[in-house]
């Protein structure tokens, strides 16, 4: 197939609406199946994404609706850069929102960053309490030519 | 999607699609509004035709283990795809949910 | 299922790719799928997103990949407007460019604005030479409950 | 996707996803290449794994219709689904280019 594995850079902003995780996660899977990766790549980039979304709307926007979330995404050189912003509350303490199991949440598990880590090569976070929130998001892709197909 | 069926003493919960935050807020609803008027004892999670978890699913499958928990019941899950399987390992909650293959979709799969 | 036909808006920003003609209909289909419309309301935006889409890389920009397509989409009471743009080439003559099979292209069919025309309600074309083209999609969304869950 | 078969006197071209600009490059360089080399009698597109099609796609079939023709060959398209139908029929392909339904896709589909 011609023009695989070129450079390419999107941004979408959108609602702060649950049901745009989901679209953001299904965008993203676009983007990385353009490169020859592995199912287990797309498979964690997708995890990562839903929760750096989540957390924007959920926590960043204490789940109000009319607010905007913004994520850029590129590709230079198989290597996949996310960043996932929203203007929210921020976060008080990073270090402790990230340690594993933390949550503001009684019902949530406190395993976003948790997974974000796991998933991808390096994560960090830039909040400023009332201003928002920033999560930068990298990994490098596997290029793999005998699975990417399965997955489009 | 969120299917329920009451077989028994047993609520059986098949969930499609993507397991986010939308069909975690779905699942956790319906099966709560079900086991506040009728206990049950044994809560059934049927995986198979879900392709995707986050953490927000599975902070939904652990509240409803602990409810059905403190209603002295028991919660198992089938059929989770590979890539599901892997999350759940991942947050520990293979460790106190059985987890079983549901053998009829392991006969579909090997079928198709 | 849970909230079904809020309103919402994304807005896309991408790089001229043809790959990324693909990303922008899966995106657009996201969106519609969340308001439970027909399979064939699915299916018209579709392709109508995929001609404006086209056209902006392969006419505004020429097939030059370095370029920025921009695609905004908002639902609000069920009534679905998208705008595709580009800076690029723009069109001399509007009215001539939307006649069924005219075409610059000698490859081509010159249909793509016949389809966007036939599949939305509403389509509208703003152009300046050298400064680039916008084109306004607008559709009413059939509501349908029975149909739109087999679509996701 | 494009797949090309040759069998007799027939080059057998199956596509499969969203025949837009990107397939229909791919789809016109990979047939160009053949018939170049070796005119046929017969272009059979099989469309069954065609989910979607647009203009682009419709100017790459109209293209090699007429490449064929040249050739003094014939173009007939198989097994494609409604909403690629129905496509084809608006845009007028389907008086120039013979399109049958393929047999073994429609016992498969209601099989399924
Ligand atoms: N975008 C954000 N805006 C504000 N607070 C956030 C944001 N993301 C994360 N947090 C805070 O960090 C905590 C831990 O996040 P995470 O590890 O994803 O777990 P969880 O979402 O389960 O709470 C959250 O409970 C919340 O307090
Ligand atoms: N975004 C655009 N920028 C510049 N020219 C355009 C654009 N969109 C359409 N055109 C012009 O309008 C003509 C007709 O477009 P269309 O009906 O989509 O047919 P086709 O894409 O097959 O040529 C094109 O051939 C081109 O000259």
């Amino acid at each position: 197939m011609a023009m695989k594995n070129r450079d390419n850079y999107i941004k979408l902003e959108f609602s702060s609406l649950p049901e745009n995780v989901a679209l953001a996660r299904v965008l993203i899977a676009s983007l990385v199946v353009q490169v020859d990766t592995t199912i287990t790549d797309l498979e964690e980039v997708k995890v990562a994404v839903s929760e750096a979304v989540s957390n924007a709307i959920i926590h960043g926007y204490q789940n109000e609706p009319n607010n905007i979330v913004n994520i850029e995404a590129k590709i230079v050189a198989g290597e996949l850069e996310i960043v996932v912003e929203d203007s929210g509350i921020g976060i008080e303490d990073v270090e402790k929102a990230m340690t594993p199991t933390f949550s503001t949440h009684p019902d949530r598990m406190g395993l976003g960053f948790v997974f974000m880590k796991s998933f991808m090569d390096n994560v960090e976070v830039l909040s400023e309490i009332g201003k928002g929130t920033k999560v930068v998001l990298q990994k490098k892709l596997v290029n793999d030519g005998s699975c990417a197909r399965v997955a489009t | 999607m969120v299917i329920v069926k009451i077989k028994n003493e047993s609520l059986i919960v098949k969930i499609s699609g993507d397991l986010d935050l939308v069909i975690a807020k779905d699942f956790r609803e319906t099966v709560d509004k079900i086991l506040v008027d009728r206990p049950l004892k044994n809560l059934i999670l049927d995986l198979t035709e879900v392709n995707f978890i986050d953490s927000s699913g599975l902070g939904a499958i652990l509240g409803r283990y602990k409810l059905i928990q403190q209603q002295g019941g028991k919660m198992s899950i089938w059929g989770a795809k590979p890539s599901v399987h892997r999350i759940l390992d991942l947050s520990g909650i293979l460790k106190i949910i059985p987890v079983f293959k549901n053998e009829k979709n392991i006969i579909e799969k090997r079928e198709a």
